[in-house]
């Protein structure tokens, strides 16, 4: 059972919910017996952004309140998405009257849960829509799935999505500028170790000494191959091959590359595979707008990383450079 | 009729609470291992809302139930089993229960369940214990079966279902990221789908 | 033998360095033949900062790179100290007439070696001074120790001799603000698990299952004090009580709280960790005037944190505050 | 004679690399692990460097190695064997070698150690190795013993120097971090230390 610094696994969520605020008190804060994040200045007359799902990926959800991104973010158990009256309350707490996008990463519970509050706010007379994210290439969207995981890339959706929502964007317009980066991002994972839930007692999949784990959630789920452990140029060789190969490219095309360490990777070896993913992108003609390395959407302590590449145009080029408070996406 | 009805209830609670680790185990092997936990804080909190209050009517005791699994157990299974609840509460009967009743209520659920997760029969979910035991009920009610022996066939329908999610291959919920890999496990939801069928029926039939 | 995304252990630091480069290829860039990195339009008409050490400690020191903070960081292998002529390369290349700074954390090795660069420096010609930082009060400051060690407070030292060079002060007033830091920054840090050198096959110490490690530096080596596991509350109650016992606090004073998560920590136990320092501090009348929470100053895959504190006045107030191109410390 | 002085520096580089994993095994009870690491990343340019050029002088080859060592070690070793071999340069003869170059050799370089990193015998360093190696140099010379004999004994009070460390607690360097916890175990500088000058004594006396 591997060692954390918890105080009790019952209480993990709500203890960080609180550490996070205590953080930025000026900019966030924490709705009463609900484990959601708001803007201190919310509502706004503008788009309202909610988004959340299963605690354990942090940053992800609550990092990313705050001007020209989110406006709420609701925490959920570790690895399971919140209920929909937590979604609910965020919506009414942030809602601006100019109605509220929902960004949802697919995963059916997440999007149960979502689609619920939505009905609870409509019914409240909230206008209220929502996008799914599903950028995780390793698995197949196909009739046999429920689709695509939605991983790191929904930190590019907050942004742009957050972005054209702080220009004064329409909710229809915010919520097509969303989709667009859904239709442009791609992101594949890999494992070197997994990790442990707080209140479980072992982690939920074992690798030997030699293995890794390809195409790896960020829910501590297996992923889609084990092979033997790689060289990092390997893995990521393998990484942004098949996100390179999901999506066409040609010469000249422009990127947002993230990087991503899923929580127990040192910052070093995100870098060396940061040089890599340069390198073979360079080959290909492929230019680097806009890096991100580091930690944005993690799985508790496991140690691996994901890598993304957005495809970029004008619009979303500009919504990606604008302003915003929340240092991690300047 | 509510205390039986609250007993009923108590009763599921304390069932799923016991089988915490189980259905954690089932859903570590196909999904992530949270099943167990999820339902069992749902539950726990449905034992406290009851023992804490009295309800006048069935309805208003299955929707204070739905309501608190929604707003509880989270991932898939909080909106699935509270939808269902949500729609059983419109259709209980306050005074006598009876096979169409029963069938009645079985139907809203599903409808829930599918509104709300759009699956159809054979993809390895919930709905695989359930729609059998539903479609048991109105067999029976074909051939004139009594209450309690209508009941008894039911239960043995939700068991079938759940056995015979072993060898399917999952297309809905988290489990079908594992495509061929899902084979061979019997599925967590369709395990607590069971497991509730089975007290109500032990609980009216006892 | 802990598995790593490297491809080979000889070669982590030159590929590291090349990764960080291209993440931010307009500011930075890196020296040839040597693991410097320096800021692209140095040198400047300012006092200029250098610091560095051993790698391994990321984003410390190159990921402070930058407007408002360093004009060179020197990476040295894996925990040990960068040679004379590496740090004297970096002194050259950022010299703009107005003097160096350089900041050393205090390790026998470090100190010698850039004071055997300073001394080269000084044969050509160029004016250069340097500063001690000292923070980790796990460490008795005694005859018979080589003193405290430096560690995560040395990102302060960056941050506010930096604002200061960058505000146009002379080499004696930078050097001034750097040493107001040192005397008012603390720091303490903890480990659960240990980290392993990529060349190397095992970690440098072994923790049982149940223990952790008080009083932990940021080069694997063992701590002060080894005990059982507890609670993240009882661990920050020890790690900020040696703090503030070595420092004397009074009801309103002001500080800046830095949890520094070692390279491992998941960020949900530095935000649990985070409460619990707030609620202490809150407790003492001392109020957190700015926090920062995250990586700052790793020891690679080290799975644990510190805690720093520094007091603030007016002046470091401000010079905290002061623009920065670096994201992390804004 | 610079021949020799190559053959006894590049004896000198593969004993360091052989004892890699050693050197490095003693930095990591008291240390940081790195020892053994960084040494042998110096001492392998050293040879690269040695095979590769001519020297006509020794204090010429003595200055490369010094400097190769300061700008490939690193760490607190690399200056500090970097500027005691600075010093040895210096003091090196160019012609024929006896006790009186032997312990001005041994000075020169404690001399060296002593001004960066400013330790006394007894703090468990390379000096508690080097400074009875030399001690015992100037014995020997009082006895009027012959070279060989006095280098053999040099060698003795090395290793006895070395091992002498493993009690003390120490006071400079990383392994002063550990207070107490430091005694029990070998100083790995002053196992290097060993190691280079038993190396020489083998060398020259073989
Ligand atoms: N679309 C769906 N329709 C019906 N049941 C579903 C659906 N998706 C998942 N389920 C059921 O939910 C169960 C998993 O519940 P749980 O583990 O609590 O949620 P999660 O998958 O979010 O962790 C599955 O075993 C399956 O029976
Ligand atoms: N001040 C000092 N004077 C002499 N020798 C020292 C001093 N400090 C450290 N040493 C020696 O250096 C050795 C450690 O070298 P090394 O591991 O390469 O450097 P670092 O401690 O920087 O990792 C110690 O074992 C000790 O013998
Ligand atoms: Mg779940
Ligand atoms: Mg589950
Ligand atoms: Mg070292
Ligand atoms: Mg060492």
């Amino acid at each position: 059972m591997k060692k954390k610094l918890v105080n009790n696994p019952d209480h993990v969520v709500v203890e960080m919910v609180e550490g996070i605020v205590m953080e930025r008190p000026e900019k966030i804060e924490k709705l009463d017996d609900f484990n959601v994040v708001v803007r201190k200045d919310a509502p706004l007359e503008k788009v309202a952004l909610v988004s959340g799902g299963g605690s354990g990926h942090e940053p992800s959800h609550a990092g990313y309140v705050g001007e020209g991104m989110l406006d709420a973010a609701v925490a959920g158990d570790v690895f399971t998405s919140p209920t929909p009256d937590a979604v609910f309350e965020a919506i009414k707490a942030v809602d601006g009257g100019q109605g509220v996008l929902l960004i949802v990463k697919n995963y059916t519970g997440d999007i149960m849960n979502f689609e619920m509050a939505a009905d609870m706010a409509e019914a409240e007379g909230i206008e209220v829509d929502h996008v799914v994210v599903n950028d995780d290439v390793a698995v197949e969207d196909s009739l046999y799935t429920t689709g695509r995981r939605g991983v790191a890339g929904t930190v590019f959706v907050h942004k742009i999505a957050g972005a054209k929502a702080a220009a004064g964007g329409k909710l229809s317009e915010v919520k097509s500028a969303a989709e667009k980066v859904i239709a442009n991002v791609r992101t594949k994972g890999m494992a070197l170790y997994p990790c442990r839930v707080p209140s479980a007692d072992e982690s939920t999949f074992k690798l030997e000494e030699d293995e890794m784990e390809l195409g790896i959630g960020i829910h501590g789920e297996p992923g889609t191959e084990r092979t033997k452990v790689k060289k990092a140029d390997e893995v990521v060789d393998d990484l942004l091959g098949s996100v390179l190969s999901d999506i066409s490219f040609k010469n000249g095309d422009e990127v947002a590359l993230m990087v991503n360490g899923m929580g127990g990777t040192p910052l070093m070896e995100l870098y060396i595979a940061n040089r890599r993913a340069h390198q073979i992108l360079e080959d290909k003609g492929i230019k680097v707008y806009k890096n991100f390395v580091g930690e944005f959407m993690t799985s508790l302590e496991m140690a691996g990383m994901s890598i993304t590449l957005l495809k970029l145009d004008k619009e979303l080029k500009e919504l990606l450079d604008a302003p915003t408070d929340i240092n991690l996406m300047k | 009729m509510t205390e039986k009805i609250k007993d009923i209830f108590m009763k599921i609670s304390d069932v799923i609470i016991e089988n915490k680790k189980y259905l954690t185990e089932l859903d570590s092997a196909i999904g992530d291992g949270d099943h167990g936990i999820n339902m069992s804080r749902g539950f726990k909190k449905v034992k406290e809302k009851l023992s804490s209050n009295d309800y006048e009517k069935n309805s208003d005791l299955v929707k204070t139930v739905a309501m608190t699994l929604i707003s509880t157990v989270g991932g898939a299974a909080g909106p699935l089993y509270g939808t269902a609840f949500l729609n059983v509460s419109k259709v209980i009967p306050e005074a006598e229960f009876d096979i169409d009743a029963a069938i009645e209520i079985g139907e809203s659920a599903i409808n829930g369940i599918q509104k709300r997760g759009k699956a159809e029969q054979g993809e390895k979910t919930m709905l695989d214990a359930i729609m059998p035991a539903v479609e048991s009920l109105r067999e029976s009610k074909e051939k004139n079966l009594e209450l309690k022996d209508a009941l008894e066939e039911c239960k043995k329908a939700a068991e079938e279902g759940m056995k015979a999610t072993i060898p399917m291959q999952a297309t809905k919920g988290r489990a079908s990221y594992l495509g061929e890999r899902s084979k061979g496990h019997q599925d967590p939801g369709a395990t607590s789908s069971y497991l509730i069928i089975k007290t109500i029926v032990d609980e009216i039939n006892k």
